[in-house]
């Protein structure tokens, strides 16, 4: 009955004509099922409803869409759909290569363990005021990003993951997260008006919207006349913001050690990442060409970037407050990959992106149970964990591992493989300041280990300091806790000792990204076409 | 077509007196009288050209709505003026200093 | 004169006196000099926007306009309201305080 | 039987504004109507309404005429090159009562020449009155208590 | 605000309003409207209820909290996208039907189950802000 | 490819033996040392069934693949070298879990701190066996890493904590310079493979990637094998239990990087830059450490002290490169190996038994202690180069080098000399002072302590005595494969104990008698150090601590400027950034538009804009933020009627309503705010931010006026006009699209607005607090 | 006339980023808003403008008889309208909150987040 009308209309080139399994759905499931389940956390809110067990159950479904999207875009290449049968460029479509798909079922896994931990953590007010809604729609803001294969859809699920973190950040509304709250809203609009500027202007240059058809359009035969370059800059410097970068960075130190620790940990694993995936999307894929031109002046963004963060977290005595840090460095990180632009190097953007979710967002859990137990943040005011739980000590030290890049851990692949890019090249300096970022990161960690962890014990401290108090842990907290750290970390640890999936898949996301005819093809053939 | 004269005729009126009440905001002396211009000749002027639309659409539910919409641009009209000039009032917003009588101020003097 | 031909004319004087309301009533918003001059003078400039609108409407032949027109009469009330409320919650404020009585003087002034 | 009427005038306002008075339409616009007045259930009370259409057309007129002479009035005054006002505010001793009837008054005062409601006393017994010409305050008042009060208690008494 | 003039006028303004709203919503398709007008619009209508006559009355008679209509609103939008899966084409295609009642064909798709959505969002989404930051004065 | 082979079982059956450790040590206690010992005499046993093979100069391949996609394989390589290591390794490690054991019999953690020393093992075992350099490398920071636990194990204290983490610093900014060298050793020869770039010296020395290559694994190596001047975190890292230090402060780890330079020496030895740079580095290294020992009263430090002046030693033979320096190195590091892992263990042990390890307090244990005197004695005359002992003939090997003029003579016999001599001090102090004498009153009671504590010392001190006594086997099975590998030619060696005539002997009768003179004064001497120390005053140990400081403080100063906490500096810096860009890149790249024609438009469509930017004047100029606000709907409304003018009834629609309602609820907040009636802000101030807007500001607006100069492609409106009623059966072709055509951004539109409801919810209605308890994380 | 509407766009930035530079939370807001119009004006001057013909096809056409509108920015700055919309409002009752609890509306004073006064990171080990 579909398209059915009164009137004989031929619809070749208009609509998709084929019908699409049921199985399709895969590549718009990762959206509709959060918002689903965000509306119906709204509507039952009132409800004596377990909403922490509707979480899980609507993140394991998110985990399961996202895997079985990521092996089919590995088994058969990208795939588009196009909603509402509108073929592109008309409508939108869901175009999904194994990049989109890689960081959309890292980050589902993720938000699966933020859901388990949150179980425990959430107040019922904060149940109450909207924190499963405001998570829910993240995630679809965030699954969105990943997928859209439109550049304003890219916008508005960037508004929707940024005004659900809006009202995740702010839950609790104390002092300290209101002045954060402030500036992480006010910068990141300011970000995201950017980002929707240059596509207005990019709409008024090419009349098209679909990143396939751009692309068709910035690299046809016919020149594009007007400022393109100009418009790739304005696009480089929005999505550099949302990702954090020097010197447009300043929100997220303001902010990320302001809420609840598990949203800094979303944040931290999720957010910024959306904001590097954008910026890879747009800059090899549509500006290809301007890349290569900016490449040396990202390279300088990229190398600030990482040493400004790194010495950032080295100023710091708030656990928090160092990782805010490092997840700079680690964008800059990810920027030098950019600069470089060769398909090992964004292999190796992926692999650091995928490894630093995982570690950022289990960095700040693990920074959330310090604090419980010694009921600071401050690093210099804790300490006699190593004692106190051996568990969260060995996780937070492969952890720590892993954020400075060292093995056996995934953050040694992505350093490495940026490292072996930059010298491919002939980037020295670049390589150097990505090593030397690692080193600054292992002292900036390991200051944070000392002073929190090993430093003295309960039971007495030859050096004569006190002896730190330790608050003890709920049942349920601990268990849950535990669980979604120590699957994070037990990620990290073996991507660190097995990463050959996690290469061959960021390899093949890499040569989508850098060579994307088959995501072309894809987003004009359509599913079921 | 009378259709035509009638609306440019109700256009140019309308759009007179909306002209009236802007000049009354400027010329009237204080926020009480100015208030007069605005709810009555603002009122009638954009009304007329509400009825010019009406008018010229020879239509019937376009007419019924700009009618519909005058109706309830008359029932608004001076419940907002009298909400303003009321809290003007109230808050203590003086009367113009020519202002011959002031009885509300005798009875009721400011009460929240 | 055809009546087309009038109806045009008709509609240019209109707007004519439509942008100079506009302006009138602006700067009326924008003196004040009090909260409430303000206020009433925004909800006018919403009457002669409906104005245009029915013009504008009158003049393309367009008369979906209508419901623009209905709405704007609606949102402006509430805006007004709001206002309204506004300025009874706030009471006086400061500027407004000092600008009254140097402009108006003593309120009961001229009261019998 | 008020409920009945404010939600007849709903149907009919429906179909007004879709332009169809089809059947359909119109049970449409009568099931909104009585959504609508659903909504506001509380603040319905009850009375009676028929035999005063005439009475309330008549208002509505006198309304309309009052509404005319009002704008053409403030014209007057507007434009005169030397403006003399004399302002002020008197306390117009109510007779009508009920709070439907205090608020039409009120509106209908507002509209039309030289006046506009700012208050209802708090005993509800005087309604402040605004005059752009307040040199014969108890001809304005005279003048009101004659023409819409007795208007409105002849059309809703 | 305390003022029978305002108080009386303002629950028939509302429901006059409301079925302007839906009236605006359901055209939407075919002349300037569409659900996020017409859920503006019912918003404004209980905004001014709820100066008039107070946040309690509107509460009342919504039934439902503001939010939660919204909740219901973006369900019914995603769920309107779903009936495509059953018919094997993808997300938020419309699907039409156009049954005859009483001798009128009616048009019915899922696109209008969507603006219906909007609709629901819009007008509980801002009904909420405006009732919240009212009770916050009543208080 | 790739040879599967059991013994890559046995090389990574270490980390699992650090799996089973803690629970087993849980279970079995201190006996658990016997089972778990096993595991390294497991791999020893294994690895020696290659040494006939080995010996006859075979080598072997094996391994898994790990990350092909990279090239990384866990590859292994057995030659002379590493196998000889990995035997050491493995050997001593036994010696070592036997002696942990009991070390740290009873202590809360010992299962953790025995898997910390398989963790260590088994990434020891894979530096010097990795045949992938990538490999090689991850192995490389493990040790690193693991000996940052072990260093740190006596956590509570201070001093172990610097210790660990400035062995991490070191060793670790090291490692990443060996990463950075062996991905352009990757580059330079396109392979990974030890086994396969050892027969590509040539190419490599010709290369132009050469010298950074030479650098990077200097680096490296020198870190880690605490060469002056980066030799002071290892005497810091005898904080750790003494199992480490005697593990991997002298038998293992710190000869990580003499193994990588002598791996190495085939393809990047044999140049002029690698020649002078070890010796010189090398030679300061051996005076350096020695001299540092001298002054030393603590038994550990004393022996971490010539351990590092034996790695400068051995840097130096390594970087002359001869065969016969090359032999004498491995002669050497073997005897060092054996008598330094020795001593430290009977260090360990007088420790143990009597508390304290100051020679100053110990004296007359040799009745108390006769087993662990034994040991000290055999290991102390190796390390002193007497004979018969291993050591001794090491010794001659080196002066029969520097005899052989293969190295710069005279200063680096000299110092070389003098270095034995202060070595042969040291050996003397450790194993005559607390022995021999009277007998001192000491913290604990001393008695010989439990044969897991005595076994591992004994028995290398013996190996000293017997291998020296079999040199003939010693020299087949493990100088000369060793040697070989690390010439990269085949070596013979001749050593025996028997005396060399001539300048060898010589030199070691001055040495000897230097020593022995040395010794004579050492309380002398010792104060003399002392305080030249003092006048030096600074030293690399107390500027890593200035450097910590320094780089904490000044990241903070950084910080502090660029993270000022000011919103409005942060949005000034946002703004300046994209206006300079986007002028910047207009005007660089060539896309600045062409003057614009400017047409007249009609009169009223002139009011509107004028209207406009009054409404924006009026925002600006407003006198308090009451007025401004209102003045706010001029310009909302103006955008509105020109929304209306160019057929947008829509936008003109929701423009309106959404002005009003923006306009509605600023007021009803505002209705509770009591804000200062204006911001007054200097002139300059403002000026400044006029400045910046407009940089901006004008920058959009001429982005815009170029897009606008491009011609319009309306291909997707015409289809959306084409289709909208035929297909959408919808007129209003905007309502089509946002339900239809691009419903999706609807969807995501309608999320926004429900959860921007929620979130004010959320703000009015949970009240304000102080900053919430950590506690509630 | 684009050219004109590109002006007003830049004056629209001008101001609102004037604004937005302000320390007052209310200014920066009442920026935010203007920055929003000035957004919708860009993209509506983007996809070119035509005079008065709204795209909405006659009840008695199947395609419209003229050239219309551009609807697809229409439909686009709709989203953008309510998207940024509802930032603002949120926007606006965070900087409410903000004042009552931090008791400033100055962003210079607000500073509970990074503190004036933060104790500098520890030396030592
Ligand atoms: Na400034
Ligand atoms: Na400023």
């Amino acid at each position: 009955m579909a398209g059915e009308s009164a009137h004989a209309i031929d619809l070749t080139g208009v609509m998709v004509e084929a019908s699409l399994q049921p199985a399709d759905y895969l590549i718009v499931a990762p959206v509709v099922i959060p918002i689903l389940f965000g509306a119906l956390h709204l509507m039952l809110r009132n409800r004596s409803v377990n909403h922490g067990a509707m979480a899980i159950i609507g993140m394991g479904l998110l985990v399961l869409a996202t895997f079985g999207l990521l092996q089919r875009v590995m088994d058969t290449g990208p795939v588009t759909m196009t909603m509402g049968r509108w073929l592109p460029p008309f409508g939108i479509s869901f175009s999904v290569d194994t990049a989109g798909a890689l960081l959309a079922f890292t980050s589902a896994v993720i938000a699966l363990g933020g859901a388990v931990y949150a179980t425990a953590t959430a107040t019922a007010l904060e149940a109450r005021y909207g924190f499963f809604p405001f998570f829910m729609l993240m995630m679809a803001g965030v699954s969105g990003a990943f997928l859209t294969g439109d550049i304003f859809n890219l916008y508005v699920w960037f508004e929707v993951l940024l005004i659900s973190s809006f009202g995740m950040i702010v839950l609790g509304s104390d002092q300290r997260q209101l002045d954060g709250t402030m500036k992480y809203a006010f910068l990141n609009l300011v970000a995201t008006t950017m980002f929707l500027v240059a596509t207005g202007l990019l709409y008024g240059m090419l009349g098209t919207l679909n990143m396939a058809d751009i692309w068709q359009k910035l690299n046809g035969a016919e020149e594009v006349r007007g400022p393109v370059m100009t418009i790739a800059t304005l696009y480089f410097l929005a999505f550099a913001m949302k990702a954090a970068a020097f010197p447009l960075n300043f929100w997220l130190p303001a902010s990320y050690h302001t809420p609840k620790y598990l949203v800094s940990a979303l944040f931290a694993g999720l957010l910024t990442k959306v904001g590097v995936y954008a910026l890879l999307r747009v800059s090899l894929m549509l500006f290809a060409d301007q890349r290569e031109m900016l490449a040396l002046f990202i390279a300088w963004v990229a190398a600030l970037t990482m040493l400004i963060g790194v010495l950032g977290a080295l100023a710091q005595r708030e656990v928090r407050r160092v990782l805010g840090y490092l997840v700079i460095s680690g964008i800059g990180t990810m920027l030098a990959g950019l600069a470089i632009g060769t398909q090992t190097a964004i292999a190796g953007v992926l692999v650091y992106a995928v490894h630093s979710m995982i570690v950022m967002a289990a960095l700040y859990l693990a920074a959330g149970i310090m604090a419980r137990l010694s009921g600071t943040a401050d690093m210099a005011g804790s300490g006699g964990l190593y004692a106190a739980s051996p568990m969260l000590a060995g996780a937070f030290l492969i952890l720590a591992f892993s954020v400075s890049g060292l093995p056996p851990t995934s953050g040694f692949w992505g350093k490495f493989v940026l490292v072996k890019s930059a010298l491919e090249v002939g980037a020295w300096w670049l390589a150097f300041v990505i090593l030397l970022s690692g080193l600054l990161t292992t002292v900036a960690i390991f200051r944070v280990w000392i002073f929190a962890f090993w430093r003295g014990g309960p039971e007495g401290t030859p050096d004569g300091a006190e002896a730190w108090t330790i608050n003890p842990l709920g049942e349920k907290f601990r268990l849950h806790a535990s669980l979604t750290l120590g699957v994070l970390t037990l990620m990290t640890l073996g991507l660190g000792l097995a990463p050959e999936t996690l290469l061959s898949a960021a390899a093949d996301g890499a040569r989508g990204l850098l060579y994307p005819l088959s995501y072309i093809g894809s987003a004009f053939g359509g599913v079921g076409q | 077509m009378i259709i035509e004269v009638v609306a440019g005729i109700l256009v140019i009126v309308g759009a007179f007196f909306a002209l009236v009440a802007a000049v009354g905001l400027i010329r009237l002396p204080d926020v009480y009288s100015r208030m007069h211009a605005a709810s009555k000749a603002g009122t009638v002027g954009s009304g007329l050209m509400m009825i010019a639309l009406a008018v010229i659409s020879a239509d019937g539910s376009t007419a019924i709505r700009a009618l519909a919409g005058l109706l309830f641009f008359i029932l608004t009209a001076p419940i907002a003026a009298h909400l303003l000039a009321r809290a003007a009032y109230k808050v203590g917003y003086p009367l113009w200093s020519g202002s011959v009588a002031d009885e509300m101020s005798l009875h009721d003097p400011a009460e929240k | 004169m055809d009546t087309t031909a009038f109806l045009e004319l008709a509609i240019q004087i209109a707007m004519v006196l439509l942008t100079l309301s506009f302006f009138i009533t602006c700067y009326r918003v924008v003196v004040g000099p009090t909260l409430p001059d303000r206020v009433m003078a925004l909800d006018m400039l919403v009457g002669v926007v409906i104005g245009f609108i029915a013009v504008v409407g009158v003049k393309t032949g367009y008369y979906l306009y209508v419901d623009i027109a209905i709405a704007l009469g609606l949102v402006g009330f509430l805006a007004t309201v709001a206002f309204a409320r506004f300025v009874l919650e706030r009471g006086m404020s400061e500027g407004d305080r000092e600008t009254g009585e140097r402009n108006v003087g003593e309120r009961k002034a001229g009261a019998k | 039987m008020n409920i009945l009427l404010i939600n007849l005038l709903l149907m009919l306002a429906w179909g007004a504004m879709t332009g169809s008075f089809s059947e359909i339409n119109l049970f449409f616009g009568f099931v909104l109507g009585f959504f609508a007045i659903w909504l506001i259930r509380e603040q319905l009370g009850t009375g009676g309404y028929f035999g005063r259409a005439t009475r309330i057309l008549l208002l509505f007129l006198l309304f309309l005429k009052e509404l005319a002479l009002s704008a053409f009035r403030v014209a007057l005054l507007v434009l005169q090159p030397k403006m003399k006002t004399s302002p002020g505010i008197f306390a117009f001793p109510l007779t009508v009562d009920r709070d439907f009837e205090i608020a039409l008054l009120a509106n209908l005062i507002t509209l039309t020449p030289g006046t506009l409601s700012v208050d209802v006393s708090t005993d509800r017994k005087f309604l402040y009155v605004h005059a752009i010409d307040c040199s014969d305050i108890e001809g304005a008042k005279a003048d009101i208590a004659q023409g819409f009060e007795r208007r409105i208690l002849e059309a809703f008494r | 605000m305390n003022t029978v003039i305002f108080r009386t006028a303002a629950p028939y303004l509302t429901a006059l309003m409301v079925v302007f709203s839906i009236f605006i919503l359901l055209r939407g398709h075919n002349d300037p409207g569409g659900g996020f007008i017409g859920g503006l619009i019912a918003a404004s209508a209980f905004a001014i209820y709820g100066i008039a006559n107070g946040v309690a009355p509107v509460r009342r008679a919504l039934y439902f909290h503001p939010i939660t209509l919204a909740g219901f609103g973006l369900f019914l939008a995603a769920l309107a996208g779903i009936p495509s899966l059953f018919a094997g084409v993808p997300f938020l295609t419309g699907l039409w039907t156009f049954p005859r009642v009483f001798g009128v064909e009616l048009a019915l798709s899922t696109p209008m189950v969507f603006d219906i959505g909007v609709y629901f969002v819009v007008v509980g989404a801002i009904t909420a802000i405006a009732l919240t930051l009212e009770e916050r004065h009543e208080s | 490819m790739i040879d599967v082979n059991p013994t890559i079982f046995f090389l990574l059956s270490p980390f699992l033996a650090a799996l089973l450790s803690p629970p087993l040590v849980r279970l079995m206690g201190a006996s658990a040392a016997w089972l778990l010992a096993l595991v390294p005499a497991a791999i020893f046993v294994q690895l020696a069934s290659y040494v006939p093979q080995v010996a006859e100069g075979e080598a072997f391949t094996m391994g898994l693949s790990w990350a092909p996609s990279l090239g990384v394989n866990l590859s292994y390589y057995l030659d002379g070298l590493s196998l000889v290591f990995a035997l050491l390794i493995s050997g001593i490690g036994t010696l070592i879990i036997l002696y942990a054991g009991g070390y740290l019999k009873g202590h809360k953690e010992h299962g953790r701190f025995i898997g910390f020393l398989f963790l260590f093992m088994g990434s020891m075992i894979g530096v010097v066996t990795a045949d992938n350099l990538i490999a090689l490398f991850i192995y490389w920071e493990l040790t690193s890493i693991t000996s940052f636990l072990l260093i740190g194990f006596d956590h509570d204290r201070m001093a172990s904590r610097r210790a660990a983490i400035q062995a991490l610093v070191v060793t670790g900014g090291g490692g990443l310079a060996l990463l950075a060298g062996v991905v352009v050793l990757n580059l330079a020869t396109g392979m990974n493979e030890l086994s396969l770039i050892l027969n590509s010296g040539d190419t490599l020395r010709e290369s132009p990637f050469y010298l950074l290559i030479f650098w990077l694994v200097v680096a490296g190596a020198f870190t880690k094998s605490a060469q002056f001047p980066f030799h002071f975190w290892l005497p810091n890292a005898m904080e750790a239990p003494t199992p480490v230090s005697a593990y991997l402060h002298s038998a293992t780890m710190v000869k990580a990087g003499v193994y990588l330079l002598m791996r190495m020496n085939p393809v990047l030895g044999d140049t002029p830059i690698w020649e002078t740079i070890l010796p010189v580095f090398g030679t300061a290294t051996l005076l350096v450490g020695t001299l540092l020992a001298v002054r030393q009263t603590d038994l550990k430090l004393m022996l971490a002290y010539t351990t590092v002046a034996s790695l400068g030693l051995l840097v130096m033979l390594t970087g002359f490169g001869s065969e016969k320096a090359v032999e004498a190195a491995v002669y050497y590091l073997f005897a060092h190996a054996l008598f330094k892992g020795a001593l430290f263990m009977v260090a360990g042990l007088i420790d143990h038994e009597s508390g304290t390890r100051d020679i100053c307090k110990l004296g007359g244990l040799r009745k108390a202690m006769p087993i662990t005197f034994a040991a000290a004695a055999l290991a102390a005359l190796s390390m002193a180069g007497l004979p018969p002992f291993v050591g001794f003939m090491a010794k001659e090997e080196i002066y029969a080098a520097i005899a052989k003029g293969d190295a710069w003579p005279a200063a680096i016999t000299v110092l070389t000399v003098i270095g034995n001599a202060l070595m042969l001090v040291i050996a003397a102090a450790v194993a005559i002072l607390p022995f021999l004498g009277k007998p001192v009153e000491t913290p604990k009671h001393a008695h010989e302590g439990p044969p897991l504590l005595w076994i591992g010392p004994l028995t290398l001190a013996t190996i000293g005595l017997a291998s020296a006594i079999l040199s003939g086997t010693t020299n087949h099975f493990v100088i000369s494969p060793m040697s070989s590998a690390v010439a990269g030619s085949e070596v013979h060696a001749h050593a025996a104990i028997a005396l060399h005539l001539g300048l060898p002997l010589l030199l070691s009768v001055v040495t000897i008698a230097l020593g022995v003179l040395l010794y004579w004064q050492l309380p002398k001497l010792r104060f003399a150090m002392a305080r030249s120390l003092r006048n030096i005053g600074w030293g690399p140990d107390h500027g890593f601590d200035q450097f910590m400081s320094g780089l904490v403080t000044l990241s903070a100063s950084i910080t502090r400027i660029i993270q000022n906490g000011r919103l409005e500096g942060y949005m000034t810096t946002v703004f300046l950034v994209f206006g300079v860009a986007i002028w910047f890149s207009l005007y660089n790249y060539g896309e600045l538009p062409d003057l614009p024609q400017f047409v007249a438009p009609t009169f009223y469509e002139a009011g509107i804009i004028m209207l406009a930017l009054l409404g924006l004047a009026a925002v600006i100029y407003a006198h308090d933020r009451l007025t401004a606000i209102v003045s706010l709907g001029i310009q909302g409304f103006s955008v509105a009627v020109i929304f209306i003018l160019f057929g947008a009834p829509d936008l003109a629609f929701t423009q309106f309503m959404v002005e009003t309602l923006s306009v509605v609820i600023l007021a009803l907040v505002m209705t509770r705010l009591t804000l200062d009636k204006t911001d007054h802000r200097p002139f300059g101030e403002k000026s400044f931010d006029i400045t910046v807007a407009s940089i901006a500001g004008s920058g959009f607006a001429v982005l815009m006026l170029a897009v606008l100069q491009v011609p319009f492609d309306p291909r997707l409106s015409e289809f959306f006009s084409a289709y909208s009623r035929v297909v959408a059966h919808g007129r209003n072709i905007v309502n089509v699209i946002i339900v239809d055509f691009r419903g999706l951004d609807t969807l995501g539109e309608i999320a926004v607005v429900m959860i921007a409801g929620l979130g004010i919810i959320a703000l009015i209605r949970i009240k304000g607090r102080q900053p919430r308890s950590e506690a509630e994380g | 006339m684009e050219v004109y509407l590109a002006l007003l766009v830049g004056c629209f930035f001008i101001v609102s980023i004037y604004l937005l530079l302000s320390k007052y939370v209310i200014r920066i807001l009442l920026g935010v808003a203007i920055l929003g119009n000035a957004v919708n004006l860009l993209i509506f001057t983007s996809g070119r403008l035509t005079r008065e013909v709204p795209p909405i096809i006659p009840e008695a056409l199947q395609v419209p008889a003229e050239v219309t509108a551009n609807p697809l920015p229409q439909a686009l700055i709709l989203t953008a309208i309510v998207i940024s919309f509802s930032f603002f409002a949120f926007l606006l009752v965070l900087g409410y909150r903000s004042f009552q609890d931090l008791n400033t509306d100055d962003t210079d004073n607000m500073r509970f987040a990074e503190p004036v006064d933060q104790p500098p990171p520890p030396q030592g080990y």
